[in-house]
């Protein structure tokens, strides 16, 4: 059932970050004053094996596409280390890189923005040739139109422009400029996300049909777990520029270990009425993500969370493995051994934690609570929690 | 039309064509359903399919000039497409509110958040100034803003996303409306703050007992949130029923391919997706026929083909379950229940 | 008419009877009524009122009122206008048989309008400033610093501290002056009559800022000054009439008002609301045609010379103008009828024949290239042009001041009745305040750019043959940069004839001379006179007392006017 | 906010010494470049009787064979404490800020600008105030009744009116209201303080003349952003409150779409009170504009750089004025 | 497990109907979005009737000289037999429109006034075209130098631009046009004239054109396609020529076209003031210059040039405005 089950042990990854980091400097005033930095990306740490696809999920602003951008060296990362085939990329130059390209590739969230509305779409496809000097067999306007059939287009769509076509329509011109070098690695950044469900279903269909075909390697980045859990083998979860999480889709799905990952699958609502009303097993966190200038001291997710206890607030959980294939930075984990049991004091008070605390402005969001939801209590009374 | 000024809210055969350049634009096409005090309606549908114009209509807030707008829309006993614009104006924020999907724009950069909301307090309330700040003081606490007597001097920059929603929902239910129309409220947020905004849907709406009438194409948001569901497309409502009915019991293919493109978290789902092929047809060129004909996989089952010729109206299939197809019932449960269902 | 002012009665106020141009030979609206108020404007102001730093026509004769020179024009209508009258000087300077000592003797009694007597000290004191302190005073012009002998080496009063300041002029008592030239110089009382003789105390002196108090020696004294807005002047009780034989210092005040538009002048001139444009040089062309139709408008101007010469130079080193015959060729060419016309017509200027305008002293009427109706003779230019080896004509440029229209008009006319005989020329611009530094009086660029032809327009700065000459025709007047010998024309016979007219005392002689110099540069060919510029005057009824000053480029006379108002 | 203010009054300084210095340079570098000599640059300030020796004395006079640095480094220190020029038995002192010095009439210039300046700015200030009033009003009428006869009509009249050149409307105006109909017999400026009647009814002409062009464009630009602000959500949410239509349009739309003409206005303005050559001219104030233009015609250098500096300096002045104004009424720009 | 094959066969089977109006197998030629703005163009009668002015003004300007040789113009000519002398009005009704002279004379010279407005244009639409082609230049490099590069080099040129808008533009451009006279630079007469203008109106503002082309370099360079065309390892020159430059081309055009109207007023405000084009070269402003003189003598002779400064200025902005709608990208 699983496509890579084979391949996991044997081979050596095709991508390996260690401790990965890009801060963009704030600058101000005419001096360019350095002020602080957006702490995009902080130490990341993962591999991606040939032939899997690895999914990065996460709030909005945690750093996904900047990760995304570290790894396809469109930004050159402030710390750590990043190798493509057991080649050191890190601060490779752009010279250097031109020819790996070829076998790293970018499909990209916005359909409208990512294709060049003056270029007609052959012109488009095509432009991977042209920029790495590449005359594939046949020409390259064979070969384009290869591509444009094999990502479900007709080739005759060789002189039209952009405008002319639907979102889903150039996403997938989208990808096949993307697949057109044959690369082996391909990074997606949110590609189906700016779609309508229906036509965001053909495109999944069609990467892992490329995928299938073509034996691709992906790391694609969404916000929309489902759309993760339907694509991807294995899961990264980010919060604030850190890896929280990473683990196979189904150990991540069933047993999450971070809290901040239990949140997240219970907010996703459920296509199914039944559960309407009842608040079950939700648990709503309270506030928005602290900014990056200024991360949460210790583990970044202490200010939102309901476990969090004092050692929380001072010390950095670092990614451990927690079982099989199941990576996790936290010190109180769920569905698994407590890393810090002799830490009990909670930060926050489980009594305070059911009413909305009066919480500071989200850019300072310090102490900001969380609000558990009691399910017995919510069962019958939604509106019990509130007030009496 | 007596029947439809007993309800709540009741849209009748409402259509809303715009005249462009390239041709008319039949944004809303005859839809029409009812609405009661304390029930929440989803709309769902693709992008295009005239959800907001729908939504728009009923606050009369399309152009008069531009829009060619007919039907009824009957709220609380009262018809709003013939009453006079003033009317419409004075029931505006006051017996009906909305909340848009992007409250950055939505929401004016040049005025501070409060000064906003006491303004729509006060169009409708003839208070002083003061009377209306704390009112808006109490509004910002109420939906959740923390220090909401110093975030009341705020301007909308200042604000987060999820927290600009909520200032935007203090701001609709200021003047306590008995409809409030939520048009996306929350695609523009993370999942988490989704779950907070739904979540205060809810408790608002329990707490004023107010119809809502949520629009949105994530059918996990319906789902949760609506206890009437209307599936939009083309401009035109191709099926109607509870949340209960719609999603258990399909009538039509279409809302078959929504649920088939949707990959879900709740289950493992090593399959394929069953998308919908094709695109969205153009408004100003509908398909003849059932709109959704080009991209039925099943439109050759009815032998006559009238899927080609003729287009299907509301029927209804159970009781208050109406769905617009041609084909008949039989052939509809057989292909759900074959095809559709297992692949789920 | 005549001159003397009893003519025509004292009818203060009432419409006069004069013709057209009667100012030009007599005292239009004659009055002896004390009092009133005389207004003048321009449309943008002096180089400086201040008499030792003036080259302005207009300003020297205003200049009168306020700065008494050794001896002055006489203020009077038609040619006698044109003579030399003592002023401050109790006669005319007596030279010495060789021309080169000159002196003149002080009225007594003369006093500034601080009550001090003005001695011969402030007159040398005054000539001093004005020549030979060019960082502060360089607009007037500086023919004491040529002719006093020593001139050159004389570093100025601000520079050259030491007591007696320039040798060449003495001053034995407070009442004589002596000047000791360099050469013989028979124009010496002309030279005198300049305001540059006006006497400046040494203390009120500030250099270029003495223009903001200037210390009145005349009949009037300032009583507000403004660079922009202009002044106002009134009587300077100080001055004693019996001491002055010039001036009947009639009206109470004088108002003079710079910078106001040239229409807005043209229309006060006509509603009667001020005394006369004092820049003298005629009215706008826009308004020229709402006088000159009505009669009764007419009959109130006056279209005097304006004692200049607008003139085409042609450069005898600049090929083919270096044989004589190309240069007959142009003089028979040119259309000076057509000429006038484009540039206004017969009020703005009259054909010319002669370099020296009748205005001036030393006229001699000839024509050497004579045709019908000054309308050019293209057979007879094909003619010379045959002769000079170019029957088909040459190119060549034609250089003019682009702030100048009316030359840039003539320019352009010229450029067309050239073509007719087959001669292009090619017009260049420049601005005239480049125009002889860098320029037509730079024979260096006229070498290298070929420009054969140059419009040139001459005032005399005294009106006499040798003022208007000396500076044109003369050989010593080619300058690497700045020359005004456009033609560098360097005939050693014109040369001389210059040097020996002007140590020649006798005045009928000297005249006679100078006719004949213009005659011989007329044969030289090099010069094409091409018309006397003329000035539309108009005097309002208000104003009194009106007569054209030859000598003062044929504006009005500001020592006389006055008005009924 | 205080910070904000010192910065912008830092920029708004350090800019002026750029804007001098290049001001500076174009004066008296660009000559040079183009092939003129010191002497010939001296040569415009000796009178009609030029001769070497006075060419030479202005020259030293002047500092014109000192270097160019050195030269900007007088001028600048002689707006700030003054200068002195040696013009005779004393020195001629031009007091600070001494914006330069006439060598050829000798006077100082700054006073004689500070004396035009009430011309230019009753110019400026009743010009602008009419375009603004009319402009805008109709932009925004038009905007309003988007394809309308009246919008037609105005939109046409608003296109000629850009596209006339202004000293064409300037002489129509007089030619057909001065010399032809004699409305106003002549048009002189009249300073407030003698008369303020005659100073309007002077002034009504040149107003009108110079708002003509500035309505046209400022209806242009009103309408454009009116429409555009009419399109965005919040006027949307504004009319879902249930506001009335005429506060939709005045509370939110107006004030979102005037808000960019500030900038603009600040910059139109700040140019006019640097002298409104053109109206100056054709009208014959004696204002900023004509000063500058006599300076030119007599090539009286200082007097051209003076008013060029003191019309730079109203510019960044103006646009400082803007850019706090602005921050005033846009918080998003107050607050980041 | 549905093969790749069929998901590629059902997906071109469904083609969206809006692309397939030319479908049939035969090959399809895109609209590109010059096309699209064309067609829109089109439509716009008062855009187009501005295009066809503007036109016909190049032609004229072109041929102005082969023109006046054919239908024997001299724009220099006197014709003092037209003109009253005293009056200096040209005789005949109208500034003496005649056959021989449709538009009249000069009053005072006589001059053919049709000769001087075709002399005329060619110098207006030359100052003003080159004044633009220089601003533009200048304005599209330092824009999109600074828009594309950003960092030092945007604060530099940024700060630049404002250096350049704090100018008094007009009382620059007056004096140097004043202070570069007579010679310069190896130029003199009409050529530097020209050379001078063209400078000063182009050099003074590339700022307008440098701001806006920046802006719109900036939110290009954010876009998407950037990003693809960097992560298939495009360097900068072919980023900035082959991905950014065709998306500038609209609003440079438009601006351009904007510009040169505003450029002809420029020139003939600085003919008019007596710094720009020196007499005897027939200029639109110059001959307005001169006619304040003779208004009151002759109308016409006021009316004539400022009609065709008018119309010019006009039929360019109804292009230019034509223009902007046609290539909005927002447009309907
Ligand atoms: N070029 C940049 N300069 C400065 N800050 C940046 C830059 N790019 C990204 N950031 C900041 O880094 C943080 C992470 O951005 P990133 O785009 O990687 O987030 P994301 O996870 O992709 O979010 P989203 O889901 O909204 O796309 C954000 O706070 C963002 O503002
Ligand atoms: N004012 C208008 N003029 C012309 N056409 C319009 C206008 N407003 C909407 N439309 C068209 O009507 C159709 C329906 O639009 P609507 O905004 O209702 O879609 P929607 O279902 O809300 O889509 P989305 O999910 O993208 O918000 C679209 O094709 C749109 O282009
Ligand atoms: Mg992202
Ligand atoms: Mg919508």
């Amino acid at each position: 059932m699983d496509r890579r089950d084979c391949a996991e042990a044997v081979t050596e990854p095709i991508l390996k970050v260690t401790d990965l980091k890009k801060h963009f400097p704030i600058t101000k005033g005419v001096l360019k004053r350095k002020v602080g930095a957006v702490q995009a990306v902080d130490g990341l740490s993962f591999d991606v094996r040939p032939g899997e696809t690895l999914g990065v999920v996460g709030e909005s602003g945690c750093g996904k596409s900047t990760m995304g951008r570290l790894i396809t060296r469109l930004l050159e990362p402030t710390g750590g280390k990043v190798e493509f085939q057991g080649q050191d990329i890190t601060h490779m130059s752009a010279g250097a890189l031109r020819p790996l390209r070829r076998d790293i590739q970018m499909i990209f969230q916005d359909p409208y923005g990512s294709l060049n509305p003056r270029h007609t779409i052959g012109g488009i496809v095509s432009t991977p040739f042209k920029l790495q000097g590449i005359e594939p067999e046949g020409g390259v306007k064979k070969e384009v139109q290869r591509l444009l059939e094999l990502v479900g287009l007709s080739p005759e769509h060789f002189n039209r422009y952009p405008h002319e076509f639907s979102g889903g329509q150039r996403q997938r011109i989208g990808i096949a400029r993307a697949l057109a070098l044959n690369p082996k690695l391909v990074v997606a950044d949110e590609p189906v996300s700016a779609l309508d469900v229906s036509i965001q279903a053909q495109v999944v269909n069609l990467l892992d049909d490329l995928q299938d075909e073509l034996g691709l390697t992906y790391v694609i980045i969404a916000h929309d777990l489902s759309v993760i859990r339907h694509v991807s083998d294995r899961i990264a979860v980010m919060y604030l520029g850190k890896i929280v999480e990473l683990a196979d889709r189904s150990s991540l799905y069933e047993s999450p270990k971070h809290p901040y990952t239990k949140a997240l699958l219970s907010a996703v609502p459920v296509p199914d009425p039944s559960r309407r009303g009842g608040k079950s097993d939700r648990i709503l966190l309270k506030g928005d993500v602290p900014s990056p200038i200024s991360p949460p001291s210790g583990c970044r997710f202490h200010t939102r969370c309901w476990k969090a206890t004092e050692i929380c607030a001072k010390q950095d959980p670092p990614l451990i493995q927690l079982g099989q294939g199941h990576q996790v930075a936290c010190h109180h984990p769920e569905n698994a051994e407590d890393q810090q049991p002799q830490d009990t004091v909670l930060l926050v008070a489980p009594a305070k934690a059911a009413v909305p605390a009066p919480a500071k402005a989200p850019e300072v969001a310090a102490e900001v609570a969380v609000e558990v939801a009691e399910p017995a209590e919510a069962a019958g009374d939604s509106t019990g929690e509130k007030k009496p | 039309m007596s029947d439809a000024s007993k309800k709540f809210l009741s849209v009748r055969d409402l259509r809303i064509h715009f005249d462009t350049d390239d041709g008319l634009v039949k944004s809303v096409d005859g839809v029409s359903f009812d609405l009661e005090a304390g029930k929440t309606l989803g709309i769902v549908g693709e992008s295009g399919s005239g959800k907001s114009v729908t939504s728009l209509g009923i606050m009369g807030l399309h152009n008069s000039e531009r829009a060619r707008i007919s039907g009824e829309i009957w709220l609380d006993g009262e018809e709003l497409i013939g009453a006079g614009t003033e009317r419409v104006r004075q029931l505006r924020g006051h017996k009906m509110a909305m909340i848009f999907q992007d409250p950055l724009s939505a929401l004016h950069p040049y005025y501070s958040i409060g000064a906003q909301i006491v303004e729509a307090y006060r169009v409708h309330n003839a208070v002083d100034k003061k009377t209306a700040k704390k009112r808006a003081v109490e509004m910002l606490d109420r939906v959740g803003i923390p220090e909401p007597a110093r975030r009341y001097n705020d301007y909308p920059h200042q604000f987060s996303g999820g927290m600009r929603q909520r200032a935007m929902i203090a701001m609709s239910l200021v003047n306590n409306p008995e409809l409030l129309i939520a048009d996306e409220p929350t695609t523009a947020l993370d999942v988490t703050v989704q779950a907070q905004i739904l979540d205060l849907i809810r408790d608002l709406q329990k707490e004023f007992h107010s119809a809502v009438v949520i629009i949105t194409h994530d059918l996990g948001v319906v789902a949760e949130i609506a206890d009437e569901l209307l599936v939009m497309y083309a401009g035109r409502c191709i099926e109607r029923g509870t949340s209960e009915k719609v999603f258990y019991q399909p009538q039509h293919p279409y809302t078959w391919g929504l649920l088939g493109s949707m990959p879900r978290i709740d289950r493992e789902q090593t399959e394929r997706l069953v998308p919908v092929k094709g695109t969205p047809p153009s408004l100003i060129n509908v398909p003849s026929g059932c709109a959704f004909n080009p991209r039925c996989p099943y439109a050759d089952v009815p032998k006559d083909n009238l899927t080609r010729t003729e287009r299907p109206n509301l029927r209804e299939i159970t009781d208050g379950h109406f769905s617009a197809c041609h084909m008949s019932k039989a052939e509809r449960e057989k292909i759900w229940t074959e095809e559709i269902a297992p692949k789920l | 008419g005549n001159s003397d002012n009893k003519s025509d009665g004292d009818k203060n106020g009432t419409t006069s009877t004069a013709k057209a141009d009667a100012g030009l030979s007599s005292i239009v609206n004659a009055s002896t009524k004390k009092g009133g108020t005389v207004t003048y404007e321009h449309s943008s102001g002096p180089d400086s009122l201040d008499p030792g730093n003036t080259y302005y026509g207009w300003v020297q004769n205003f200049s009168r009122l306020y700065g008494r020179s050794l001896v002055s024009f006489n203020p009077a209508p038609g040619k006698k206008g044109l003579e030399v009258v003592p002023d401050l000087a109790t006669s005319l300077g007596k030279a010495s048989a060789d021309a080169k000592t000159w002196t003149y003797t002080l009225r007594k009694g003369v006093k500034f309008e601080d009550g001090t007597e003005v001695t011969s000290k402030d007159v040398k004191y005054a000539i001093e400033r004005s020549n030979f302190a060019p960082e502060a005073l360089s607009n007037g012009p500086t023919y004491f610093k040529s002719y006093l002998d020593g001139g050159d080496k004389y570093k100025g009063p601000y520079k050259d501290k030491s007591k007696g300041g320039l040798k060449s002029i003495e001053t034995p008592d407070d009442y004589t002056i002596t000047f000791k030239l360099n050469k013989p110089f028979a124009d010496m009382d002309y030279l005198a009559a300049f305001s540059q003789t006006a006497p400046v105390p040494q203390k009120a002196d500030k250099g270029a800022e003495y223009v903001q108090k200037i210390i009145s020696s005349g009949p009037y004294k300032f009583s507000a000054y403004s660079e922009s807005r202009g002044a106002t002047l009134v009587r300077n009780p100080e001055w004693d009439a019996a001491t002055d034989p010039i001036r009947k210092a009639l009206p109470d005040k004088i108002e003079l008002k710079f910078n106001i538009n040239a229409t807005t002048v043209d229309d006060h001139l006509l509603n009667d609301t001020i005394t006369a444009d004092i820049a003298g040089t005629g009215l706008q062309s826009k308004t020229q045609p709402k006088v000159l139709v009505k009669a009764a408008e007419k009959a109130k101007t006056d279209n005097p010379y304006a004692g200049a010469t607008q003139y085409l130079a042609i450069n005898v080193n600049v090929a083919p103008f270096n044989k004589p015959d190309c240069r007959k060729a142009v003089q028979y060419a040119v259309d000076k009828a057509g000429m006038v016309d484009a540039i206004g017509g017969a009020v703005k200027g009259e054909p010319a024949t002669t370099l020296i305008p009748p205005s001036v002293a030393g006229y001699k009427k000839f024509d050497l290239y004579p045709s019908a109706g000054n309308k050019g003779d293209a057979a007879k230019s094909k003619e010379a042009l045959k002769a000079c080896g170019k029957p088909d004509g040459f190119s060549t440029v034609l250089t003019a001041r682009t702030d100048r229209p009316d030359e840039v008009l003539a320019a352009t006319q010229l450029q067309e009745s050239l073509k007719k005989v087959g001669i292009n020329a090619e017009i260049k611009t420049f601005p005239a305040s480049k125009y002889f530094t860098d320029f037509a009086g730079s024979p260096e660029w006229v070498h290298k750019n070929k420009a054969g032809l140059m419009m040139m327009a001459w005032g005399a700065d005294w009106p006499t043959g040798y003022g208007f000459l000396d500076q044109i025709v003369n050989g010593a007047a080619i300058k690497p940069s700045g020359g005004t010998n456009l033609m560098e024309l360097n005939d050693p016979k014109i040369n001389k004839a210059l040097t020996d007219g002007i140590g020649t005392i006798d005045a009928t002689e000297r005249g006679k001379i100078w006719g004949d110099v213009d005659e011989m540069v007329a044969e030289n060919a090099s010069v094409v006179p091409l018309f006397y510029k003329k000035n539309l005057l108009y005097r309002p009824d208000s104003a009194t007392n009106v007569t054209v000053a030859e000598s003062y480029l044929g504006m009005y006379d500001y020592v006389l006017m006055s008005s009924s108002k | 906010m205080a910070a904000y203010i010192i910065r912008r009054v830092f920029a708004a300084v350090l800019l002026l010494l750029v804007v001098s210095a290049v001001t500076f340079a174009i004066f008296f570098l660009v000559p040079r470049l183009g092939g003129q000599t010191t002497d010939s640059l001296a040569a415009q300030y000796v009178g009609k009787g030029a001769d070497p020796d006075a060419i030479a004395a202005i020259k030293a006079n002047l500092g014109l064979d000192q270097p160019l640095y050195l030269q900007y480094w007088h001028f600048i220190k002689a707006i700030v404490v003054g200068a002195e020029y040696n013009f005779g038995p004393n020195p001629s002192v031009c007091n600070a800020p001494c914006f330069g010095y006439s060598f050829k009439t000798h006077v100082e210039v700054w006073p004689e600008i500070v004396q035009r300046i009430p011309v230019t700015l009753s110019l400026a200030l009743g010009a602008a105030f009419l375009w603004v009033i009319s402009g805008v009003a109709i932009g925004v009428l038009s905007a309003l009744k988007r394809g309308s006869i009246f919008d037609r009509v105005a939109m046409a009249v608003a296109l000629a009116g850009v596209s006339l050149p202004m000293f064409f409307t300037g002489l129509a105006a007089m030619a057909l209201f001065v010399t032809n109909w004699q409305i106003w017999p002549s048009i002189n400026f009249v300073p407030f303080s003698e008369s303020p009647v005659e100073w309007a009814s002077n002034l009504i002409l040149p107003w009108c003349t110079l708002a003509f062009l500035y309505s046209a464009l400022y209806a242009r630009l009103t309408r454009a952003g009116m429409l555009e602000t009419m399109g965005e959500d919040y006027i949307r949410t504004a009319r879902a409150k249930g506001l009335r239509e005429r506060k939709v349009v005045v509370r939110h739309g107006l004030r979102a779409a005037l808000t960019p003409l500030v900038t603009i206005f600040g910059m139109d303005f700040g140019l006019l009170l640097g002298g409104a050559v053109i109206t100056e001219s054709v009208f014959s104030f004696q204002g900023m504009g004509k000063y500058a233009i006599t300076g030119v015609q007599s090539s009286d250098l200082p007097i051209v750089m003076g008013v060029t500096l003191v019309a730079a300096f109203f510019i960044v002045f103006c646009n400082l004025l803007v850019d706090l104004v602005y921050a005033a009424i846009d918080p998003r720009v107050r607050l980041s | 497990m549905t093969a790749p094959i069929e998901t590629t066969g059902s997906a071109a089977q469904a083609q969206p109907e809006a692309v397939l109006e030319g479908a049939g197998g035969k090959q399809i030629e895109g609209r590109s979005l010059g096309r699209i703005a064309w067609t829109r163009f089109k439509r716009d009668k008062v855009a187009l009737t501005g295009a066809v002015i503007v036109l016909l003004l190049i032609l004229v300007a072109v041929l102005s000289k082969p023109i006046q040789a054919v239908f024997g113009l001299d724009p220099n000519a006197f014709n003092q037999d037209l003109v009253d002398p005293q009056l200096l009005a040209p005789k005949g009704s109208f500034g003496g429109i005649s056959w021989d002279h449709p538009l009249g004379v000069e009053p005072q010279t006589g001059r053919d006034i049709l000769a001087r407005i075709i002399e005329g244009s060619w110098v207006s639409l030359v100052v003003a075209a080159g004044s633009t082609m220089l601003s533009v230049v200048i304005g599209v490099v330092m824009g999109v130098v600074a828009g594309f590069y950003g960092g030092w080099v945007d604060s530099a040129i940024s700060r630049m631009m404002d250096t350049f808008l704090a100018f008094p533009l007009l009382l620059f451009a007056i004096s140097i046009s004043a202070s570069l006279q007579g010679s310069a630079f190896g130029l003199s007469g009409l050529s530097l004239r020209i050379a001078v203008l063209i400078f000063v109106i182009g050099f003074f503002s590339w700022p307008y054109i440098g701001r806006i082309v920046r802006a719109q370099t900036l939110s290009l360079r954010e876009r998407e396609f950037v990003e693809a065309a960097r992560s298939l390892g495009a360097r900068g020159p072919f980023i900035l020529f082959r991905e950014l430059l065709p998306n500038l081309i609209a609003p440079i055009l438009v601006y351009a076209t904007l510009l040169i109207p505003t450029n002809i007023l420029f020139e003939a405000s600085l003919s008019f003031l007596g710094v720009g084009i020196a007499p005897p070269q027939a200029s639109w402003g110059g001959m307005l210059s001169t006619a304040v003189d003779l208004y009151e003598v002759d109308p016409m002779f006021m009316i004539i040039p400022g009609m065709a400064i008018f119309i010019t200025v006009l039929a360019f902005n109804l292009l230019g405005d034509g223009l902007r709608d046609a290539l909005d990208p927002r447009g309907k």
